[in-house]
């Protein structure tokens, strides 16, 4: 994957950021998932959460992305005044319309997440131009996996939440997410991971659930 | 008072004593009202003995309305200062609201059977009754559908507060319809010329049935704070946390 | 482009590929459909016509909430639109705009072909089309709220129908009653339409919001 | 136990928690609809009456149908269905007994209180709940196949309905006539049903069989 | 994961089955995806299909699954009647009911796809057993792909067509799956999976899409 894509270009640095989760307890369905976790991390590291099925890594990143209310503790960010405007997250689910084509995806997030590369230069750079006019109802796993990557592409914003961001991926699709957390982490962006396998990219964090 | 209320431990323990009480009065005052309203009272002059059917109709109407609006500012504390025990009212009330309602439907088509020849009319109030039905209908559904109890309560509420506005709305609509169109031939409810020997059994009657909705709503939260209980220890043992 | 226009776009398209006629042709079957049922007493026809279109008008409404925020939910869109730069009760109302011009607009403009064919008196169309485009109106800002508050359940298209229906009523009312004049019901139906379109996508939003955790 | 059964109490168990008393409760209110539309002159309400309660029941069976095959679909379910042991048409079959259990029994009895407020008399009653009973069994054979050749499509509510009409209106007429009587047209209606029954598994599988690619 | 489990005790041999694939060509919307593959495997191997994201293996094991109608080519298994009857598919999608609980699954599989270790000994080897009675809408991925596993350990067959078993599943899930994929080798049945990861299981045969 040439690294020499569009994005680059406007890579310009990312105002300092700082994530702090303070003795967090996060509880569902009446039952604890973990207790008093604390942590913090700032433009630049990748913590990656690891834990076994069922530990918690999806339910903390969506408390980080202000949809699960926390039962007791705090989550606080500091150098962005609204955290929802200033974070991607990148689910299990990719939040792909069937009905709508690959470039009708990239336009949408482009305009809905905030304009960054256009999005052309995104799908070229998630290796997705040749079939930009394919519905998403027909992609493969992990074409659309490479869709919903192009959401980090699109739209620059500081903080990274991937949920298992490289499940569906062949080895050079992998690489594409090295790529794309190396870059952004040079930008001064914050990347938060629940993972399973091990990326190339070496983690500065890990918390494990 | 409803701040003593708000704590579960607390309620248990007044509800405990209240709801015998309550029983009580709600026997002693069915007693009265029952035997006011079939022989201490004279029958209609025109409805003949079926006017009786009113002592157990219009109370029921009557409470119906009062407990979808308690059903709803259950719900608006419940949405603002997150009180469960306001939902676990909430919930409690709708079925009691249901059956109220539905008490009004089939002993007003009963009465009407006598009185107006036929089982149902189009009756600006018959018609918002019905409504009032199906939105406690569409509150209890609702909640049977999610299995998730938090998401049940907090979209219940919600659901809860969009019918009180409409509610109104429907009443409203519901007279200026039927002024509209006058339904033909029938006797119109008497209900501007109740005799007052009717007011005594009809007003005892209604105090039953208020007895009555208060007993049967606290063993509702009661059971309902006991489910609660039972299936948080059952969720720890089963996770074996 | 604003988000907003972004969504409100992107509504249209998915609708208009769902089947960009079947609204309108739903609206028509079914307008043929119960006069065929009634048997074709001219008289009865032209009493019953009207307030019949209104009914299929408002079946018509309900059939395109169920998945209207289940979709999102499910396919995980939804969390998209909480991250978007915009508040969630305007991209809800956005949604519902599309859906009206998807779906309103063309059901309305229906109207006109069935009110003819039900006898009523040409001059009397203009109120019929602008008095349907208000009823949608009406009925898709409750169906918002009814859609939001069962996006997670699934199969949930009998339940929305059984909550929307209270709120279908007063519209219902007025709309029929309004068929063909320019009158004091019209004034009311616009009035129902206001009141669901404000209030509407505030509570769908709210509902949503619980939805996304 | 069977294949077949256990599809069968599954389908069950899946329409029961979507709301056990959503279908009632929908007809219902689609009964109030109606009077409120066009007010409550007995001679109207009597010949508009029928057709709107079969018009709703038609619907409600449609409502029930749109997610049927398309959740399967969507979920991966629809995959193991045809590795089972047993024909496709029989388990499509199966699904639609369920459904009919479901909703068109229910629906059918709420059909009774409907037929009174419309003014039906009470000997008539029988036959309106009978009546029902078998037209939401045509309803849903001919749906089954609406449903199958839908379920590739999002939000497909309306076009599923678009699609069905055509099949509905024979049972909505007949059953419409045959409202109150155990006469000719129930007979016809009977037909219908038997029809349906017997021939929208089939297609219903063919369809199905294409989906599944 | 003890693999003492329920399942071992009935696990008699399966009859000798062979798979052979010839000169398969896919087209998939006008476009071909690979011509005429050919190869041909038994009872006792592991076939794994490699190839980048859109190169075809969940099409082809659906070609396998006879849910694909092939361009050319013949697909053909000998030793058992019904193919159908005979596989079991694990796919992207894990064909869950959000509202029917995790032990519902597992009996309803059963009982659809040919009874084998009961339901309850399934779920203790996939190690859901605790959470038996959590609606699946509520599970984790990895939850939800452990349950999607039962359906292997419920009904023997003696054909396993795998599309990334591994996918959102825990170090322990994936030595479960290989533990799962032994057996079945052991017992005389034949595995084909579509990886992009490496499983400890070693492949007997390799085929690149
Ligand atoms: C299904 C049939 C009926 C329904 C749903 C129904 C509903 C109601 C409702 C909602 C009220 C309370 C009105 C209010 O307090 O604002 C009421 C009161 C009353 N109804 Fe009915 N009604 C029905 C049939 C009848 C019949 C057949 C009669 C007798 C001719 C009748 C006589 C009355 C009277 C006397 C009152 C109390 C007077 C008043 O509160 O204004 N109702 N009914
Ligand atoms: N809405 C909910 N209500 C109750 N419990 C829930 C809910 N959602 C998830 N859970 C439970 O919370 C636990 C953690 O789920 P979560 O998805 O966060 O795990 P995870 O670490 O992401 O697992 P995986 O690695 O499989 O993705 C699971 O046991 C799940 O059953
Ligand atoms: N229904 C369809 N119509 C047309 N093309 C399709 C259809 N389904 C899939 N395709 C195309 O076929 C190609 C292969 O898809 P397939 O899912 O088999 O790939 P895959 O090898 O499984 O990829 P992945 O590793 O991402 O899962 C993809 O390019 C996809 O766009
Ligand atoms: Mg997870
Ligand atoms: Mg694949």
């Amino acid at each position: 994957m040439g690294l020499n894509l569009g994005v680059d270009k406007e890579a310009e640095h990312f105002a300092p950021v700082r994530l702090s989760v303070e003795a967090v307890t996060l509880e569902r369905g009446g039952h604890v998932l973990f207790e008093r976790l604390s942590f913090s991390a700032a433009g630049g590291d990748f913590v990656e959460l690891r834990g076994p099925n069922g530990a918690g890594k999806t339910s903390l990143l969506r408390a980080i992305a202000g949809f699960l209310k926390l039962t007791t503790g705090a989550i606080t960010f500091e150098g962005v005044e609204d955290a929802q405007l200033a974070l991607h997250l990148l689910g299990h689910r990719d939040g792909l319309k069937a009905a709508l084509n690959v470039e009708a995806h990239a336009r949408y997030w482009a305009s809905l997440l905030g304009e960054g590369a256009d999005a052309g230069a995104a799908l070229d750079r998630v290796g997705l131009a040749r079939i930009a006019d394919l519905p998403a109802r027909i992609l493969s796993q992990g074409q659309s996996r490479r869709l919903a990557l192009t959401r980090l592409v699109t739209a620059p914003r500081p903080v990274w939440l991937l949920d298992e961001p490289a499940a569906g991926l062949d080895t050079q699709g992998k690489d594409l997410l090295d790529a794309l957390i190396a870059e952004h982490r040079a930008r001064g962006g914050l990347v938060i991971a629940g993972l399973h396998e091990r990326l190339t990219e070496e983690a500065t964090m890990t918390v494990t659930l | 008072m409803i701040s003593s209320f708000a704590n579960p431990q607390k309620f248990m323990a007044i509800s405990a004593w209240l709801m015998p009480a309550f029983a009580a009065l709600a026997v002693v005052l069915f007693a009265i009202g029952v035997s006011l309203g079939l022989w201490f009272s004279p029958a209609d002059y025109q409805q003949g003995e079926s006017v009786r059917i009113m002592y157990v109709h219009v109370p029921a109407a009557w409470w119906s309305m009062a407990i979808y609006a308690m059903l709803a500012l259950a719900s608006f504390v419940f949405l603002v200062w997150r009180h469960t025990l306001a939902d676990v009212a909430a919930r409690a009330a709708a079925p009691i609201g249901a059956a109220y309602a539905g008490l009004c439907l089939v002993t007003g088509s009963l009465w009407g059977r006598p009185t107006w020849g036929t089982w149902w009319e189009w009756d600006a109030r018959l018609t918002s009754m019905l409504v009032l039905f199906l939105t406690f209908l569409g509150y209890i559904a609702l909640r049977a559908a999610l299995d998730d109890e938090d998401k049940a309560s907090r979209l219940g509420a919600i659901l809860a507060l969009a019918g009180a506005i409409n509610l109104p709305v429907v009443h409203f609509s519901v007279e200026w319809w039927s002024t509209l169109h006058q339904p033909s031939s029938i006797i119109r409810e008497g209900g501007s010329s109740i005799h007052p020997s009717m007011m005594a059994p009809l007003f005892t009657m209604a105090g039953a049935y208020a007895a009555a909705f208060a007993v049967l709503l606290l063993a509702g939260m009661r059971a309902e704070i006991y489910r609660r209980r039972a299936t948080a220890a059952a969720r720890k043992r089963a996770r074996g946390t | 482009m604003s988000p907003l226009s972004v969504i409100f776009g992107r509504e249209l398209a998915l609708a208009w590929k769902a089947g960009p006629a079947a609204p309108v042709g739903f609206f028509l079957g079914a307008a043929v459909l119960l006069p065929l049922a009634m048997g074709t007493d001219r008289a009865l026809l032209e009493a019953a016509g009207p307030p019949l279109v209104w009914v299929a008008a408002a079946l018509a409404a309900l059939m395109t909430l169920e998945r209207l925020f289940q979709a999102d939910l499910e396919d995980g869109s939804l969390d998209q639109l909480f991250l978007a730069d915009e508040s969630v009760e305007l991209i809800v109302a956005a949604k519902g705009a599309a859906l009206w011009v998807a779906v309103g607009l063309p059901l309305a403009l229906a109207g006109a072909p069935v009110a003819i064919a039900l006898q009523t008196p040409i001059e009397g169309i203009p109120a019929v089309v602008a008095g349907l485009a208000l009823g949608m109106a009406a009925f898709i800002g409750a169906g918002l709220v009814a859609a939001a508050v069962t996006a997670s359940v699934k199969r949930a298209g009998v339940l929305i129908a059984l909550i929307v229906l209270p709120f279908f009523a007063p519209p219902v009312v007025f709309g029929a009653a309004a068929t063909g004049h320019f009158g004091a019901p019209f004034l009311l139906l616009t009035g129902c339409a206001l009141g669901a379109v404000s209030v509407g996508p505030i509570l769908a939003a709210a509902a949503l919001r619980l939805q996304a955790e």
